[in-house]
């Protein structure tokens, strides 16, 4: 009787708080999205699996002694796990688009706007009761516009890690939102004769290109940027793996098995920082609130900057491509290219979006290397 | 002044700074895109691949970057069988 | 002169202890089993070759400072290793067979019993002088009938770690004797009719069912057993991505690399307890006799449940996949079959005993939890 | 009542919590798989192969998931020859 | 502008010390030597980016709280990752060849006398004004005669951490030398005719010798050397799982993915040791020659060894396969057969040079205990 | 007896222990392959294989140790992109 008075007492559901409860829905909520929406699945599903882990009473998950303890302080907390999946997805990245083409870039710096803008949005936010978002807290939020995962996980454990689940979940919710979000701003934004403009096919690149360009990008953010370094260095490190041709093994590693553990074990460990105590408050809705914006101001001043150019250019430029300067590779290069085909159904847009799209990448990471050496 | 202004302040100046080193940092990239790198590109060809030979190549055997789809899918199955024989159930592990 | 000294000094021929070369043959048996009979070789050849490297006088390998002390502190005192193995079986599991057909549920549940009869035993044992076993003791050594490596190891690293090293030796050979323990007590137990029974072909499961699973079994755990979440939970994670079908990338990794990385340091961090001091004593052969005990009890009480369902069952079955009920996944199963076959060359029984077999990896987990939040 | 007797009837209490415990627990979990799963199974059956296509594929080339065993064999070797060529002795890494 | 200032006073131009600059160049010469010239790739390339990371000013690469901090802690400071290279190596390792010819051995014995004449030449050099090492120093140093990378890296970070750096940059431009260094020395002792010495094609060794090897290779380290069981232990775990043939999915994974992360990780953390304060000092200087010494006099001794035992010898043994006891695997043996080939085109020496080449490595890995043991 | 002396003593005297050693450890080795595995050799010779059995084999299909370089080159081809397609650059990881 007294035994079973113990069990009783040990079950989550004499032990159950409110907040516990909801922020299980929220985790089988990103399941969901995961499972059944197909919005980004390698980390939502870890995530929401992690948050429901989180969340569940009495076993301490996120106690010391518990295992996403372990996982956060051992990876997240040191910013590990973002940089290795930097280093994987810079082992997948072609930067062949944007040698061919290097004015791309200016869309790719364009489409940091977003992020810019949005700390004015953070600051104004704090005339909300209930909201006091320091310059650092606004930075973490801001960083969403960069639409780039670790980027976001990165910053937001340097400057704002009690902020850091709401980030990241806003950071890839919004990823996986990129075919729903961008195409009416696009739209807004173009006529459809802007959107019909073919452009030229790109030009060779060389192999000798494809390797001295990570090595010059990580020698200017060392001259000019070191707070990037971290990031730019790990991404470059990759991409040097994948052209240099003489480590395949080393950069096969790099971007398949490795990055998938750290997949998991990231997405685990962010999870676990979805708890009630910081998630659920007024401070989370302006999180959302503000990655929308500034997602939504990085898409059009990419677009904006892309007809700018276009006005300029001796060779035509597409204002389309200007929005996958917010990077979400290769998503945003995907809908650029739909929307394009929607306007004019022989306009391959894809090779010519991927120039500014791997542009963000390298755009966003020099934001976070500004905020984190001034904030 | 008030701290909200005072943030305001900081978060216009972050702003501004932060455009202008994006688009200073990506320019001087473009430059050394348009410089170094084209330069190198001009003194360090790609190797030009004997396109004789491999048109000759071509006719009697399938080059290995031009396995025929229906090869593909027979084999992208054969890869998947193999690797499901290789991470059989078991639970003892 | 002084400097071979100093060498034969530092000798292992000069600094054996009788206990170290004991164990050392131990771990020489443990290769043996492994190798030339096939023992279970993925967890036995690590764990034997750790038993010979931590038991080398001078070396140090389990000392600070050690590679085997940093593999122990950091996988298996945290939990850490077994967890991850639990997951990658998750991934390896399908579950179809028992949704198919989940009354065979019972018959894992009813395989639990080896572990909680052998509560009884261990007590009992205490008579004998030299051993003192708690009732902390009592459940690390009584899980061994669950049939489930990762779920002993995990539960004798919580609640009695200076047992591990011989808990897990018993843990693993027993699952290799399956074929060996098993048939005379399944033979025993059914009569030659029962034995040539056949079983209704297994319906289709659909993917829904599959994918919603193992959410299932999480939340019920949650509600009622949240301390065996952690075990539950890294499983149902691996069986999740395994049948969502969108994170075929991560359950790839988590059935290979990770599991395969994380077994051979788990091995090498198991035979890292089988120190002299830790296993030559009286308890040890106590544990040994315990295990075999909670074994044979385990199969007689699936198979007894197996007879006693077929007795008030519509559709017949056979009382021979009771005994896949202790899980020993898949071995247990293919001794069900192979029995089956022996009573009716037409009788294949493979399927049909994955359910019970299954069954008895959740039976053992919900079990280890039950023991975890009483003891 | 000395020290075993006590011991002993934990061990029974928890014998008996357990046991309980257990068969309510999977017991739960049958009344889950015959209730949810099964009106799930119902709602969202599972697509149904395009069977007409698929024979006609089948005489024409074979499908993925159909690959000869002579085949199998061969390109497990294959791989297997690949993944070792892929994994050279080289004692200096 | 304040925040110019701060930004441009956090720029890498404003904070560079001449000693980074240099330092940068020597990573990126180590970059350039492995893509453009093939040295030795896998460790150099990710050595050289490590050293261009750890220099970087403001980044903090390598302080607490850096990337490279925790790398270079958690797998090099504690020996862990040397060793695991070590195992995928065993793996990776045939021993069928020496098995088969074992006199081999005393030509794996032999070329380990350029590790202990080396040590002569350390404490020589200590009458140079600048230099000063110790015993230990010495012993860190004249390891890189055994021609075995992660030997040298781990007998370094026990005996001399702070010359690891130098050490590991030595060892592997030497072995990446190989073809350029020996066949000099080899044509220099060896007669015309006696590169002309065809050898007797070897036995065939059975599947019990190669299982039953490393076993042995391990128990005679315990009894005789158990300083040396770290590297030797890991070794023959790895060669037992490759050739026992039972855990072939452990030993796929400890010769691929385990290895390859490992390596990455290796040679981040030891260039992440190449900082000015430890590698700009003419001790450095010392080190490269004296690296230089003990790799040539290894060669030497390996090729008079070979002599000698040819003039005793019933069978012929090509003198020239002395050269590959130095270890190096497998590029001392194929420099082997390609100076044989030069004087002999139907002499395939490389199956025989394998013997000595794998020789070297077990000989390396016994100069170190010896070393562990006594300095 | 200066400090330098003492140290080119200590290197001579580990010299001498050290190949010494080093040789002496070697030679057991040779001693235990000529006498334990060589022993072990002759007792547990390697099964032979079924020469016959496979000739016939060879020429009715191609094992799987024995597939021909045509084949090996498609499938290197098709595991690769079959790789290729299984990474594909998705930077939000
Ligand atoms: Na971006
Ligand atoms: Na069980
Ligand atoms: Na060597």
């Amino acid at each position: 009787m007294e035994s079973l008075t113990k069990l009783w007492l040990s079950t989550g559901l004499a032990n159950f708080e409110l907040g516990q409860v909801i922020m299980m829905l929220v985790g089988c909520g990103l399941l969901y999205l995961a499972i059944a929406r197909n919005f980004e699945p390698l980390l939502l599903l870890p995530m929401g699996f992690g948050a429901v882990l989180t969340n569940i009473p009495v076993a301490g998950f996120s106690e010391v002694g518990g295992l996403l303890h372990y996982i956060y302080y051992a990876g997240i907390d040191t910013g590990i796990f973002p940089l290795l999946i930097f280093m994987g997805v810079g082992a997948m990245t072609d930067f062949g688009a944007l040698i061919a083409n290097p004015k791309m870039l200016l869309l790719g710096a364009a489409a940091q706007f977003g992020i810019f803008a949005t700390l004015f949005g953070a600051i104004a936010l704090n005339s909300v009761p209930g909201i006091e978002f320091t310059l650092k807290d606004a930075s973490a939020i801001a960083i969403i516009g960069g639409a780039d995962g670790p980027t976001a996980i990165f910053l937001a454990s340097k400057l704002a890690p009690e902020l850091l689940g709401a980030i990241a979940v806003a950071a890839y919710s919004y990823m996986a939102l990129v075919p729903i979000i961008q195409p009416p701003i696009m739209k807004a934004l173009t006529s459809e004769d802007e959107r019909k403009i073919e452009m030229a096919q790109l030009r060779h690149v060389t192999k000798i290109e494809k390797v001295i360009f990570p090595l010059g990008v990580l020698l200017m953010t060392i001259f000019f940027l070191p707070s990037a370094t971290p990031l730019v260095g790990m991404f470059c490190l990759g991409n040097l793996m994948k052209e240099c041709g003489v480590v395949d093994r080393l950069s096969y590693t790099a971007q398949n098995e490795l990055i998938n553990i750290t997949t998991i074990f990231l997405g685990l460990g962010v999870g676990s920082k979805l708890s009630a105590h910081a998630f659920l408050n007024v401070e989370t809705l302006g999180i959302l609130g503000l990655g929308a914006i500034a997602f939504s101001i990085g898409t059009a001043s990419g677009v904006l900057m892309a007809k700018a150019m276009n006005k300029f250019s001796k060779v035509p430029i597409n204002p389309l491509i200007g929005a996958a300067g917010v990077s979400a590779v290769p998503m945003a290069a995907r809908v650029a290219n739909k929307v394009g085909l929607e306007a004019n159904p022989h306009n391959f847009l894809l090779m010519h979006a991927m120039g500014p799209n791997v542009a963000g990448v390298l755009g966003s990471a020099v934001a976070a290397g500004i905020l984190l050496a001034l904030v | 002044m008030n701290n909200m202004e005072q943030q305001f302040l900081e978060a216009g100046t972050l702003m501004i700074t932060g455009m202008v080193v994006v688009f200073a940092f990506l320019s001087l990239l473009i430059l050394f895109i348009t410089t170094v790198l084209a330069k190198l590109a001009d003194k360090y060809p790609d190797p030009v691949a004997p396109t004789i030979n491999r048109s000759n190549k071509k006719k009697n055997k399938v080059a290995s970057g031009e396995v025929s789809p229906a090869i593909v899918a027979a084999i992208s199955g054969a890869v998947k069988r193999y690797r499901e024989q290789h991470s059989q159930p078991n639970s003892k592990l």
